[in-house]
C-alpha cells in the first residue's frame, strides 16, 4: 500500500469534509482580509446564530440525500411548524400554553408530513423530487388553514422566545440546540443501523435489497426525520421572530440544498454526511454575512452566490473528475 | 458458530437441508423453471450447471427468498416453507452471493462483509464497531486476506476486493443457528486463478458444517469442487451427475443436448491472416501502461494476457478512445486514428466490447434492436431518420445469425440472459459496414460453454473476413487456442510475444512466467 | 399440484429475530394481473394515461361548474399554458437525458427582459438574438456540467442565480415594457377562428420534438444517454456533445417560451417567469417521463402541461376555497403521477 | 361571435350590467397577513352592501405572476363583460396583460399599488383601466424617515433595510428616504442592503450591521414593518434599546411596540395601511364603472389615479390606531372621497 504522507493523509481523512473545510477557510480568509471585523467574537457568534436553523434542517436533509432521494418540502413543512408552534405556545390567538412541550408536538406534526412524503415515495413509487414538492404544497395549505383569517399569531411565551434570543456562554441558545442536534445527527450517522444503511442504500439500493435490507423502511424513516427537523426549524423561526408565519422559510430551500451540495454530499447518494452539510451551511452563511460586511451591492449578491456555488462545487468535486465518469 | 448453538442437534443427517418439488416459475411467456425437483443435503457441495438462460439464477433466487415460485413446494430441513423475503431466508440460514455481486464502494470492509447480517455487531439498532470489526476480521482471516476491516472498500485494489467478496460469502451463511445453506452464483467468473484456489479451500473448510450450491460455467471447476452436479437445460433439471464418474465432454453434452463435435475453441474455423498490417500501434503510452508497440495483420487474432493491473485493459480503452493516451500513435491501414474520443475510433472502423457488460455494454432499458443499431444508425436510417422496418429486419437477421434467445427485436435487454446480452453487444459491432478492428475485453466472462464456443466461432468468422481482433482473454487456454499470436503484459509493459498455431502453441508456464 | 399460495407458510423463526415477513416483496405484485389491470397496463405503456386524466379532469370540472367549462374557457386555458408547455418541453429533453434543469424559468425571465429591451432598441433582430442567446446559455450550462463533471442540479441551480441577478441588472430592477415591435410577438396570442394559436404552435413543436426523439438517430441517443451513458459512450457516441446539444435545444425552447411570454404581457421583469419552474417539472413527470431519464418523451408532455394548467387555474374555476387549493393541488399531483408513472420501467425510485 | 355559451360574447352583446349580474373579483397575493385580511374584509363589506355576496370571488396567486394573469384571463373568459376587478398586481410587468384581457371582453379594472410600466395611465389607456389607487410610497418612506430623524434629534447615523430590489414599493419608499436625508444634512446613511421583505433575513442583516458599524448606528429605516420588527429583535438581543426603528404597514405588533415605547429608541413610527379602503372602495369603483353609475372617461384626472392619505403613526396616535376597527368607515356612494392626491399632475 502507498505509504507516502499524502496517501496516508488521504486514507485518514477519507469520508471527511476536507475540501469543504478548505473552501470554508479560504472564504473566511478572503472576507477577513476585506473586512477585519469579520473575525470578532461577536460576529462569529452571529454567523453561528444565523447558521443554527439551517443547520438543523440539513441534519435531516442529509440522510434523505445520502439515500439518493431529495426533500423539497422544507419550506412548506417549516410553515406548518411555525404556525403550529405559534398556536401551541402562549399567544394572542388562543388560550393554549404548552410552553416548550410545543416543540415535540410540532416535531411529531412535521414527522407525519415527512411520513406522507416517504409513503408517496416508497409505496406509490413517486420520485421524491415530485412527491416532496406536492407535500410542500399540501403543507403550505395546512399552514394557511391554521392561519385562518386574522393577524399573524404573536407569541407571548417568554421561555419560548428566549430559546432563540437568549444566550448561554456567549452564543444564542438556539446555537447550542443546533449543536446538540448536529451531534445527535453525527451519532445517528455513525452508530445506528439507520445511519449506516443510509450510506448502503445510497451506495447501491440494489445491493441493499439483495442483502435483505428493508430499503423502504429506512427511506421512509429518513423522510420522517427530515420532516421533524424542518418543522422544528419552523418552530424555532417562529420563536426567533415571535410570530407564526406561513412563509417562515422563504429562500431556505435554495440555501440548504446549496449548502448540502457545497459540503460535498453528492445528490446521487452514498457520500457525504451531516458534518459535510453543516460545513456547507457555514460556507453559505459566511458568504452572506461577508457580502454585507464588505458592502457588496444587493444587485450582485445573487450572481456572486451562484458563481461561488459553481466554483466551490467544482473545487470540491475536482478530484472525482476522470474520463467516462457519469454525472447526472 | 452454529455448532455451538445448543438448540440445534443436527443429527438427522438424512433429512435434506433443502428439498424442492415440482417448482415452476415463468416470466410472462418465458418459462424460466419447469417442475424442478432437487435436494441439497447437509455438508455437501452441489453443482448447478446449464447454458445461459437455463434457469440457474432463477432457481437460486427462489431458494434465497428473492423471488417466489409460481407453483411447487420447498422444504427446509424437513418442514415446508415459503420465503417471502431475503431477510427471512437469511434468518433461516439460507444465503446467496449474487452473480453480479459487487461490494458497496463507499462503506467499510467490515460493513460490506456483514451487510444485512450484522447480528451481535448491532444491538438495538446501534453499531458496536469493535465487535463488528472483530467478526469481520475473523472472516477475513479465513480467506487469508491482509485487508483491515475498517478500510473503505473503494480504496482497495481489485484483487483485495475480490477476497472481501469471498469473506462476505462466508459471513452470509453465518446468520442462523442451523447449518447454513450457501448459494454461490458464478463466484469464480470474476476471480483470478490464485483466488479461485483460495475460494475452493474455503469452500472445503466450510463444507464441514454447511451445504453449498455452486454455479459455474467452468466445468473443470465444477468437477473439481462438487460432490454432486445437477444439469439444467431450458428450465428443467435434465440430469444428476456424480463428478467422480463424469468428464467435461459429458457434462457439455448433457447441458446443450448435443456433442461437442468440432472442438470447444473452434480451431477448425481458424483462417490464416493476410500479411498486410492493419493496425499499427507505436510507442503508445496511457494510464497504467507505457511504450506499447504492436502490429496486427488483417484477419489476425491477437490475444493479450496479463494479471490484474497489467495495463492491458487500459490499453484496450485507450485504443478505443475511451481513455486519453499520453503519447504514441495508432494507425489503421496507414491512416492515423484520432484517439480523442470513442467516436474517432468508431469512425475508423474500430469496435470495442467492454468487460462490464451490464455497466458499459448493454443499455438495459432499451430494446434489443436499439442496442444493436446504436453504434451504426446509418445502417438503418435515411437522413438521420430511423426506418422502423429496416431496424426490425436488421435486428431479426442478427438475432438469427447469432442464435440469440429472445422474444424478438423489441424485447428489452434486461430480460435477456447474460450470454444473450453479450451476443447483442457483439452484434452491435458486427453490423458495422466496415469493421476493421475489434477489441474484446474478456468477452466470454460469465458465458456458458456453449455460448463461449459460439463466440469463438463468431470471432474466427470475423477474422476470416479480414477483421483484426484484439482479445483480452479470460483464461490462458482461451488466449492460447483462439488466437494466432499471444502477447503478455506485466506492469504496463509488453513482456512477451508468442506465435500460436496448431501444433505450435505456447506453454502455460512460459506465458505465466512472462505475466508476473 | 399445490400452488404457492396454498402452501402453509410455515417459517422457522427463532425467538428474538426479526419477525417473519417483516419485509414484503414487490416482485410478486404485478405477476398475476386481471384483465382490467392488463388494459390499464397497455394504456400506460402507450402513454395514454395523461390524456385520459386530462379528459377526466375536464369532465369533473364541468360537472362542478358547467358555466366555467366552455369551448371559450378551454381555449383560453390552452393559450394560457403555451409558455408552460414550452418550458416543460425544454425540461423534458433535459430529463430524458437523466438531467434536470433548475435554471429553465429563470433563464426564460432573463430572456424576456432582453427581448423587450432589444425589441425596443434593435428591432426585429431581437427575436433571433434571444433565441441564439438561449441556445448559447443552454449549451454553456451543458458544457460546464459535462466538462467539470458537476451534477446538472448544481450547475443549473447556480445558473438560475446568475441569470436572475443579470436580469435584475439588465432591467434596472424594474419592469421594462415594449414600446415598439409588439406586433412581432403578439400574434402568438391571436385566435383565428377560435383556435388558440400559441398552444397549437406549442403542440406542433411538441410533435416535432417527439418525432426527433423517437425516430431520429440523434434523438435516440438522448434517450440512450439517459438510460446508460457509459454504454452509449462505448458505442462511439460523443456523449458530451450530445448532452450539450440537448441543453442547447432546451435553451432554444426556453427562448421561444420567452417570446411567447412577452407576446402575452408586452412587458417583462427579472422574475416574470420564475414561478413556472416547478410546474414545468411536474408537467414532465405527470406526462409520464421518468425523472430518472431514459424513458418517456416530449410527445406526452402536452397532456402533462394541460394537467398542470388545469390544476393551477382550474381550482379557481370550480371554486375550491383558497386555503384548500394547495392541498388539493398537492394531492392531485401525487395521484396523477401515481397513475401516470410507468413503474415497470424504473427499477428503483428515489 | 354567435356563440351564446361563451362568456366573452357578452362583450359584443348590448346587454347591460346591473346589480343582479355583475361579478366582483378580487385578485390578490394571499390572505396570510393583516393587510390582506383588512382588504378582504373591506371588499366583502362592499359586496354585501350591493347584495352581491354570491357573485363575489377572492382569488390568490401566491406571488406567482403567470398564475395571476392566467387566473384573471380565465375568469374573464367565463364571466365576460359584467366583471369588476380589483387587482393587486404581483408585479407591474403583468398589468398590461391584465388590462388587455379585460379590455377584450369589456370588463373594468381598478389597479392597486403599481402602475403598468411605460407611461401608461388610466386616462391614456381608456375606461377599462378605471382607476389606479395606491399609497404614495415616496411619501410613506419620507414620512417614517422624518419621524425617525426627528426622534434622533436630527443628527446621527442610520442604516436601511430594503425589500426586494425590483419591487416598485421598495423603490418609491427608498426615494422618500433619500428626500428626507437631503433635508437632514446631519443624518448619514451608513448602508442599505436588501432583506427581501423577510423578517428572518432582516434580523440576520441587522446583526451584520451591528457587527460592522456597532455603536455608530443610531437608527434603522426599514422598508416595511416585518423588516423593522426583525431588526428590532436583533437590536434587543444586543441590548441596544437606544436605536430607533421605523417601518411601514401599521402591523398590530408594531403599533403595540410604538404605543408602549418611549419615542426614543425602540419602535418609533410606522405608516398605517389602508387595506379595507383599497379592498372596499377599489371594488366599488370598478363595480360602478361596470354598472354605468360612473363613466370613467368623464371623471377628473384625480379620480382616475390617486393616492390615499398617508397616515404616519407615532407614539402620539398609536393608541387611536390600535383601537380603530378592522373595516374603516366607508361611503360606497361616493368612492372618490378617498382620492387624496393625484398621481399625475394636471397637464
Ligand atoms: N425478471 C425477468 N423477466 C423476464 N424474464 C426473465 C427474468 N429473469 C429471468 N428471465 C428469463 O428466465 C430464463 C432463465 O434465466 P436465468 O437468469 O435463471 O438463467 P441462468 O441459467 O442463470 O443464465 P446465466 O448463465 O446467463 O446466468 C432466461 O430465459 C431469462 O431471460
Ligand atoms: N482512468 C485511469 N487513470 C489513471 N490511472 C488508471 C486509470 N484506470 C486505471 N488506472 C491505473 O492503471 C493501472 C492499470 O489498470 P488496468 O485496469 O488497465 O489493469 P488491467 O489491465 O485491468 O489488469 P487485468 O487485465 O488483469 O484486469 C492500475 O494501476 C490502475 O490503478
Ligand atoms: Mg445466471
Ligand atoms: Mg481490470
Amino acid at each position: 500500500m502507498d505509504n507516502s504522507l499524502l496517501a496516508r493523509f488521504r486514507r485518514a481523512t477519507h469520508g471527511q469534509p476536507v475540501p469543504a473545510l478548505i473552501a470554508l477557510a479560504l472564504i473566511v480568509v478572503v472576507i477577513a482580509a476585506q473586512a477585519p471585523v469579520f473575525m470578532t467574537a461577536g460576529n462569529i457568534a452571529n454567523v453561528i446564530d444565523q447558521a443554527a436553523i439551517p443547520a438543523i434542517i440539513v441534519v435531516g436533509l442529509s440522510f434523505v440525500i445520502l439515500m439518493g432521494s431529495i426533500d423539497l418540502s422544507v419550506e412548506g413543512v417549516m410553515a406548518v411548524g411555525s404556525m403550529s408552534a405559534a398556536l401551541l405556545v402562549a399567544n394572542d390567538r388562543n388560550s393554549l400554553d404548552f410552553g416548550l412541550w410545543a416543540l415535540p408536538v410540532v416535531m411529531i406534526i412535521g414527522g407525519v408530513l415527512g411520513l406522507v412524503s416517504g409513503l408517496a415515495v416508497t409505496r406509490l413509487r413517486i420520485p421524491s423530487f415530485l412527491a416532496t414538492i406536492a407535500i410542500a404544497s399540501v403543507a403550505s395549505g395546512i399552514a394557511l388553514i391554521l392561519f385562518g383569517t386574522s393577524a399573524k399569531p404573536q407569541i407571548v411565551d417568554p421561555v419560548f422566545i428566549d430559546l432563540t434570543q437568549g444566550t448561554f456562554l456567549g452564543f444564542t441558545k438556539v446555537s447550542w440546540l443546533a449543536l446538540v442536534i448536529v451531534l445527535l445527527g453525527l451519532v445517528i450517522q455513525r452508530y445506528t443501523r439507520f445511519g449506516r444503511y443510509a450510506y448502503v442504500i445510497g451506495g447501491s439500493e440494489e445491493i441493499a435489497k439483495l442483502s435483505g435490507i428493508d430499503v423502504r423502511r429506512y427511506r421512509l424513516l429518513a423522510f420522517v426525520i427530515a420532516g421533524m427537523c424542518s418543522s422544528l426549524a419552523g418552530a424555532l423561526t417562529a420563536s426567533r421572530t415571535s410570530i407564526g408565519s406561513t412563509t417562515p422559510g422563504d429562500g431556505l430551500l435554495f440555501l440548504t440544498i446549496a449548502s448540502v451540495v457545497i459540503g460535498g454530499t453528492i445528490l446521487t447518494g452514498g457520500r457525504g454526511g451531516v458534518l459535510h452539510s453543516v460545513i456547507g451551511v457555514l460556507i453559505m452563511g459566511v458568504i452572506v454575512t461577508g457580502m454585507v460586511l464588505i458592502g457588496v451591492s444587493g444587485f450582485y449578491q445573487q450572481i456572486i452566490q451562484g458563481v461561488v456555488l459553481l466554483v466551490a462545487v467544482t473545487a470540491v468535486a475536482w478530484k472525482l473528475r476522470r474520463p467516462m465518469r457519469v454525472v447526472m | 458458530m452454529s455448532a455451538a448453538e445448543p438448540t440445534v442437534a443436527q443429527t438427522s443427517t438424512e433429512a435434506p437441508a433443502l428439498r424442492l418439488t415440482d417448482v415452476s416459475k415463468s416470466f410472462g411467456v418465458v418459462n424460466a423453471l419447469t417442475k424442478v425437483s432437487l435436494e441439497i443435503r447437509p455438508r455437501e457441495v452441489v453443482g448447478l450447471i446449464g447454458e445461459n438462460g437455463a434457469g440457474k439464477s432463477s432457481l437460486l433466487k427462489i431458494l434465497s427468498g428473492n423471488q417466489t415460485a409460481d407453483s411447487g413446494t420447498m422444504e427446509l430441513r424437513g418442514r415446508p416453507v415459503t420465503f417471502s423475503s431475503i431477510s427471512q431466508a437469511m434468518s433461516n440460514g439460507v444465503a446467496m452471493v449474487y452473480q453480479e455481486q459487487s461490494l458497496l464502494p463507499n462503506v467499510s470492509v467490515a460493513e460490506n462483509i456483514l451487510l444485512g447480517n450484522e447480528r451481535g455487531a448491532v444491538r438495538d439498532g446501534f453499531y458496536r464497531w469493535k465487535q463488528m470489526h472483530r467478526t469481520a476480521q475473523r472472516h477475513l482471516d479465513e480467506v487469508k486476506s491482509g485487508v483491515s476491516p475498517s478500510d473503505i472498500t473503494d480504496t482497495l485494489p481489485f484483487a483485495q476486493r475480490q477476497m472481501v467478496e469471498v469473506a462476505k460469502a462466508l459471513a452470509t451463511g453465518d446468520g442462523s443457528p442451523y447449518d447454513p445453506v450457501i448459494l454461490l452464483d458464478e463466484p469464480t467468473s470474476v476471480l483470478e486463478s490464485g483466488d479461485i484456489e483460495t475460494l475452493f479451500s474455503v469452500i472445503r473448510r466450510v463444507k464441514e458444517h454447511a451445504s453449498i450450491v455452486f454455479v459455474s460455467h467452468r466445468l473443470e471447476e465444477v468437477l473439481e469442487i462438487c460432490d454432486r452436479v445437477y444439469v439444467m437445460r431450458d428450465g428443467e433439471v435434465v440430469a444428476e451427475v456424480d463428478p467422480a464418474e463424469a468428464d467435461v465432454d459429458q457434462l457439455f453434452r448433457l447441458m446443450v443436448g448435443r456433442d461437442l463435435t468440432s472442438g470447444y475453441f473452434r480451431e477448425d474455423l481458424s483462417t490464416e491472416p493476410t500479411p498486410d498490417v492493419r493496425l499499427a500501434i507505436e510507442s503508445l503510452t496511457g494510464p497504467g501502461f507505457s511504450d506499447v508497440s504492436l502490429g496486427i495483420n488483417r484477419g489476425e487474432i491477437v490475444s493479450i494476457l496479463g494479471v490484474q493491473d497489467s495495463g492491458r485493459e487500459n490499453l484496450g480503452r485507450v485504443l478505443f478512445g475511451a481513455l486519453p493516451a499520453a503519447h504514441g500513435s495508432v494507425r489503421i491501414d496507414g491512416e492515423r486514428v484520432g484517439l480523442r474520443s470513442t467516436r474517432d475510433a468508431v469512425a475508423r472502423g474500430i469496435g470495442y466490447l467492454p468487460s462490464e457488460r451490464k455497466i458499459d455494454g448493454a443499455i438495459m432499458g432499451m430494446s434489443v434492436a436499439d442496442n444493436m443499431t446504436l453504434a451504426h444508425p446509418d445502417v438503418v436510417s435515411t437522413l438521420g431518420v430511423m426506418r422502423s422496418r429496416r431496424v426490425r429486419e436488421v435486428a431479426d437477421e442478427w438475432i438469427r445469425r447469432l442464435a440469440i434467445k429472445t422474444s424478438g427485436p423489441a424485447a428489452e435487454m434486461v430480460n435477456l440472459s447474460g450470454g444473450n446480452q453479450q451476443k447483442v453487444v457483439l452484434a452491435k459491432w458486427m453490423l458495422a459496414p466496415d469493421l476493421r478492428v475489434l477489441i474484446l475485453d474478456t468477452p466470454t466472462r460469465g458465458l456458458d460453454v456453449g455460448a463461449k464456443s459460439e463466440v469463438y466461432a463468431i470471432l474466427h468468422g470475423l477474422a476470416a473476413k479480414g477483421v483484426s481482433i484484439i482479445l483480452l482473454a479470460d483464461s490462458l487456454e482461451e488466449g492460447i487456442y483462439v488466437s494466432h499470436r499471444v502477447i503478455t503484459m506485466a506492469d504496463g509493459k509488453v513482456t512477451g510475444e508468442f506465435t500460436s498455431r496448431p501444433g505450435n502453441r505456447p506453454s502455460r508456464t512460459s506465458l505465466i512466467e512472462r505475466m508476473l | 399440484m399445490p400452488t404457492s399460495s396454498e402452501v402453509t407458510p410455515v417459517v422457522e423463526v427463532e425467538k428474538g429475530r426479526r419477525p417473519a415477513g417483516s419485509t414484503t416483496r414487490s416482485a410478486k405484485r404485478g405477476e398475476r394481473k386481471g384483465a382490467a389491470a392488463r388494459v390499464l397496463g397497455f394504456v400506460n405503456q402507450k402513454g395514454l394515461t395523461p390524456a385520459i386524466v386530462v379528459v377526466l379532469m375536464i369532465v369533473v370540472f364541468w360537472a362542478m361548474n358547467p358555466s366555467g367549462v366552455t369551448l371559450n374557457t378551454l381555449s383560453t386555458l390552452f393559450d394560457q399554458s403555451a409558455a408552460l408547455l414550452m418550458l416543460a418541453l425544454a425540461q423534458s429533453l433535459v430529463v430524458l437525458m437523466g438531467r434536470i434543469d433548475l435554471a429553465n424559468s429563470a433563464l426564460a425571465s432573463f430572456l424576456c427582459v432582453l427581448l423587450v429591451i432589444w425589441l425596443n432598441t434593435l428591432g426585429p433582430i431581437a427575436i433571433p438574438l434571444v433565441l441564439l442567446l438561449g441556445v448559447a446559455i443552454g449549451a454553456l450550462q451543458g458544457w460546464v456540467h459535462m466538462y467539470f463533471q458537476i451534477p446538472s442540479f448544481v450547475v443549473t441551480l447556480a445558473v438560475s442565480g446568475i441569470v436572475g441577478g443579470a436580469g435584475l441588472i439588465a432591467s434596472g430592477a424594474s419592469a421594462v415594457s415594449l414600446i415598439q415591435n409588439f406586433e412581432l410577438v403578439q400574434w402568438f396570442y391571436e385566435s383565428p377562428g377560435g383556435i388558440p394559436l400559441a398552444f397549437v404552435i406549442g403542440a406542433a413543436i411538441a410533435a416535432v420534438l417527439a418525432f426527433f426523439v423517437a425516430k431520429t438517430a440523434r434523438g435516440r441517443t438522448l434517450k440512450a444517454i439517459g438510460s446508460n451513458q457509459r454504454a452509449t459512450a462505448y458505442s462511439g457516441i460523443r456523449t458530451t456533445v450530445t448532452v450539450v446539444l440537448g441543453f442547447a435545444l432546451a435553451g432554444l425552447l426556453i427562448g421561444i417560451a420567452a417570446i411567447m411570454t412577452v407576446g402575452q404581457l408586452g412587458t417583462a421583469s427579472s422574475g416574470i417567469a420564475n414561478s413556472l419552474l416547478l410546474p414545468s417539472i411536474a408537467a414532465v413527470v405527470v406526462g409520464g417521463t421518468a425523472i430518472s431519464g431514459g424513458t418517456g418523451g416530449p410527445g406526452r408532455i402536452v397532456f402533462g402541461a394541460l394537467i398542470i394548467a388545469l390544476l393551477r387555474i382550474g381550482l379557481d374555476i370550480i371554486g375550491v376555497p383558497q386555503e384548500f387549493q394547495p392541498i388539493v393541488y398537492g394531492v392531485i399531483v401525487i395521484a396523477a403521477i401515481a397513475i401516470t408513472v410507468n413503474r415497470s420501467r424504473t427499477l428503483s425510485v428515489v | 361571435a354567435g356563440c351564446s355559451t361563451g362568456g366573452a360574447s357578452n362583450a359584443d352583446s348590448g346587454e347591460t350590467c346591473d346589480e343582479t349580474n355583475t361579478h366582483l373579483v378580487m385578485s390578490f397575493r394571499g390572505i396570510d397577513n393583516e393587510y390582506y385580511i383588512a382588504v378582504e374584509a373591506g371588499a366583502k363589506a362592499f359586496a354585501e352592501s350591493v347584495g352581491a355576496g354570491d357573485r363575489y370571488q377572492w382569488i390568490e396567486n401566491k406571488n406567482d405572476s403567470a398564475k395571476q394573469v392566467a387566473q384573471i384571463t380565465q375568469i374573464l373568459a367565463e364571466t365576460g363583460k359584467c366583471t369588476a376587478i380589483n387587482v393587486d398586481p404581483n408585479e407591474n410587468a403583468i398589468v398590461p396583460a391584465i388590462l388587455n384581457a379585460a379590455k377584450k371582453v369589456g370588463a373594468k379594472v381598478v389597479v392597486q399599488w403599481t402602475l403598468p410600466p411605460g407611461d401608461v395611465t388610466p386616462e391614456s389607456y381608456g375606461s377599462t383601466f378605471t382607476s389606479f389607487m395606491a399609497e404614495n410610497a415616496e411619501t410613506q418612506g419620507y414620512g417614517i424617515a422624518k419621524a425617525l430623524f426627528d426622534s434622533m434629534g436630527g443628527k446621527g447615523n442610520v442604516v436601511a433595510i430594503q425589500g426586494l430590489l425590483d419591487n416598485t414599493a421598495q423603490q418609491g419608499r427608498q426615494a422618500g428616504l433619500e428626500r428626507a436625508l437631503e433635508e437632514y444634512p446631519d443624518i448619514t446613511l451608513l448602508d442599505a442592503q436588501p432583506a427581501d421583505w423577510d423578517r428572518t433575513l432582516a434580523q440576520n442583516l441587522m446583526q451584520s450591521y451591528l457587527t460592522k458599524y456597532g455603536d455608530q448606528i443610531n437608527g434603522v429605516w426599514a422598508a416595511n414593518d416585518s423588516l423593522g420588527l426583525g431588526a428590532l429583535a436583533a437590536l434587543r438581543a444586543q441590548g441596544r434599546t437606544d436605536v430607533g426603528v421605523v417601518g411601514i404597514d401599521g402591523l398590530e405588533e408594531s403599533l403595540n411596540e410604538i404605543a408602549k415605547g418611549t419615542g426614543k429608541g425602540g419602535y418609533i413610527a410606522t405608516n398605517m395601511s389602508k387595506g379595507s379602503i383599497q379592498g372596499g372602495i377599489g371594488l366599488d369603483i370598478a363595480y360602478q364603472a361596470v354598472t354605468g353609475a360612473i363613466d370613467p372617461d368623464k371623471e377628473p384626472s384625480l379620480n382616475r389615479a390617486f393616492y390615499l392619505e398617508t397616515e404616519i403613526i407615532t407614539k402620539d396616535n398609536a393608541e387611536t390606531a390600535l383601537s380603530a376597527p378592522l373595516v374603516a368607515d366607508m361611503d360606497f356612494d361616493d368612492p372618490f372621497a378617498v382620492a387624496f392626491e393625484p398621481v399625475f399632475d394636471d397637464k
